[in-house]
């Protein structure tokens, strides 16, 4: 601990490199990608190895080596939570509608706002949406190449980590929903679709309804 | 999630059967719970999926058709009670009306677009998925979540940022500057040269120096300095750049400048000390 | 969340009275006091044992189990906190007062910062001269045994290093500096594919080839 460090000389052994993405993943509260860490070790480092032996180690501790992402960190095991009543921490309480609307993007990501008004059967207000982005659990993807190039929705890393997902695709009964047919972008048929409520407080969708709704009786 | 789990879910009242003793107190609780129920629904969508609940079967397996009728019927309701449904509420039951009489009429081999039970399937398609999607965020929210259940590191050490500079420079800069310091005798770089120009900065050094001493007003030509005033481009220059300096000197409110016309002599003072912030 | 906390059934064991421990100290926000743990660990557990054996869990890690007065918490080992810091590195060059003022140091060696302004001309700026002694490519040398015993200024090995140079002996002469074309009157011409590498001025130091490679034509 008193030697200066050697990270200019050779390529520190891969006990050593545990030590110091350890240390890395510690000091932060985030998670860190793996091309974070391969920039921050001395070159040659080996940051997935690293992590594998750093994840092995700390199965069944007090603290353990999520994945999140593309990213690590260390996040205190669940079973302990009755000990952390003290830094639990406020959590901003969240409508009916935002929880579904989150949802609905975890599920069926990327989805446009049509889509997740046409699965809610209800318009979306801007502020739920809104309200989602700024917490970071839902951020704008790629616009749809569709008529109108429509904006789409996608969960975040920090969606991910703070339901303890690894990926998207860990998300609960995921596959039993494909299974169903449930998650399916199953457009209605011309004269088939189910009327959409337009109204909502907010109220600033429906005068716009998208284009193609408006002539499909054409 | 059962309906219990919804809070502002009161039991619809169930027209099926009708009351044997209608009593007064009770219809009126009725009615009021019914004002609040409409209230609490996120659009006939979601008072739809209340009402396939009540039916107690697989939404799979759920009657569109008994599900038509429970939703107008409870649209009849509200209006006899006067209460105002929102416009896409009864645009529902007119879509479920029509999907009704579609569903009782025998199918139209001549009719065009999508049959009645391809209707009636996509709506109990939509209300599975809803319904779906309402599981999946209870179980999403159920979940061990980061602040309540997982916690990050309690003090996380920030990152510091340390600037370092490199400085460039090969052997040949340091060359180049050095034979550029012995070469200057044979070569000087082109430039302008600059013999007749007097400049602002030189005129304003020479006037703040003597404005103390310009009580009354002068003549901006007295103030040319010595060799600039004959004829020419250098009497040009002293007078543009004493003017811009007299000009300088005006905003900073140490003098006054006048010219009582045209193409008339600039004269100019020290501004009178009273008049001074 | 998944199983029920097992805290008002027996005593944990160690092993897990270490893991609830661990997780304390992990997201607490300041160290835990050994009587802090006792009130929040399960009634009967030893927080004095728990930490003796997180402490040696956590010997040679990345992250040591530090007393902080009073209290405990995790800490960065200190070999490692070189990898807590990110580095920018900008490049810049170097102004022309500094760089004539360098080559003139270089090539008269010692030298007083009279005679420097001699030499170029022009006042030497106390910055420019800090600068160069800031970067170690300058130092100050012995002083002149001459009336009012001035300073002189020396190049160091930093500055042998960094221009490749064995000694400042080793710089080239006037002579070969005209052979270089580097004291003709006109400025070489750009693009010209001679092959004294001469051409490029943005090379630095490490795309410069050794002195005797750039006048092989002499």
């Amino acid at each position: 601990m008193t030697d200066p460090a050697p990270h200019s000389d050779a390529l520190p052994s891969l006990a050593e490199q545990e030590r110091m993405v350890e240390a890395i993943l510690f000091a932060s509260s985030r998670p860190v990608t793996v091309r974070d860490l391969a920039e921050r070790l001395p070159a040659g480092c080996d940051p997935a190895e690293a992590l594998a032996g750093l994840r092995r180690a700390y199965a069944g501790r007090g603290v353990v080596l999520e994945r999140i992402g593309d990213g690590y960190a260390f996040r205190t095991a669940p079973d302990l939570s009755f000990l952390l009543q003290t830094e639990t921490v406020e959590q901003r309480r969240l409508s009916r509608a935002a929880i579904e609307t989150l949802a609905i993007i975890a599920y069926h990501q990327p989805v446009t706002r049509a889509e997740i008004e046409e699965i809610r059967g209800v318009a979306v207000s801007r502020g739920t949406l809104d309200q989602l982005i700024e917490m970071e659990w839902v951020r704008i993807g790629r616009r749809r190449m569709t008529p109108g190039r429509p904006a789409t929705f996608v969960v975040t890393e920090t969606f991910l980590d703070h339901f303890g997902l690894e990926s998207a695709r860990d998300l609960p009964g995921l596959a039993e929903l494909r299974a169903a047919g449930l998650l399916e972008s199953r457009p209605p048929v011309e004269g088939l679709r189910v009327p959409l409520a337009l109204r909502d407080e907010d109220d600033d969708i429906a005068a716009t309804p998208p284009p193609e709704d408006l002539f499909e009786d054409d | 999630m059962t309906p219990a789990d919804i809070p502002y879910l009161r039991p619809v009242p169930d027209t099926s059967v009708p009351d044997a003793k209608p009593d007064p107190v009770a219809q009126r609780r009725a009615e009021e719970a019914l004002i609040v129920d409409v209230e609490g629904y996120e659009g006939p969508l979601d008072l739809l999926l209340t009402l396939a609940r009540t039916q107690k079967v697989d939404l799979m397996r759920i009657s569109v058709l008994h599900l038509a009728e429970q939703y107008l019927a409870f649209v009849e309701q509200a209006r006899a009670l006067r209460i105002e449904l929102a416009a896409d509420y009864l645009v529902m039951a007119a879509w479920l009306a029509f999907l009704k009489s579609r569903l009782l009429l025998p199918p139209d081999p001549e009719a065009e677009g999508p049959s009645a039970e391809d209707m009636a399937a996509h709506l109990a398609f939509q209300l599975e998925r809803l319904q779906a999607m309402r599981q999946a965020a209870a179980q999403l929210m159920g979940r061990d979540r980061l602040g309540i259940s997982r916690f990050p590191r309690g003090t996380p050490e920030a990152v510091a940022r340390k600037r370092r500079t490199e400085w460039q420079a090969g052997l040949i800069d340091l060359m180049r500057a050095y034979a550029r310091l012995k070469t200057r005798s044979e070569f000087r770089p082109y430039a302008f040269d600059r013999q007749d120009v007097f400049t602002m900065e030189q005129a304003l050094d020479r006037l703040r120096g003597m404005i103390g001493y310009v009580g009354d007003w002068t003549d901006l030509a007295d103030f040319l300095p010595e060799g600039w005033g004959a004829k020419g481009t250098r009497r040009r220059s002293a007078t543009a750049a004493t003017f811009a300096a007299t000009l300088e000197l005006a905003r900073q409110g140490r003098i006054e400048i006048r010219q009582p016309g045209a193409f008339a002599p600039i004269s100019f003072r020290r501004k009178p000390e009273t008049e001074q912030p």
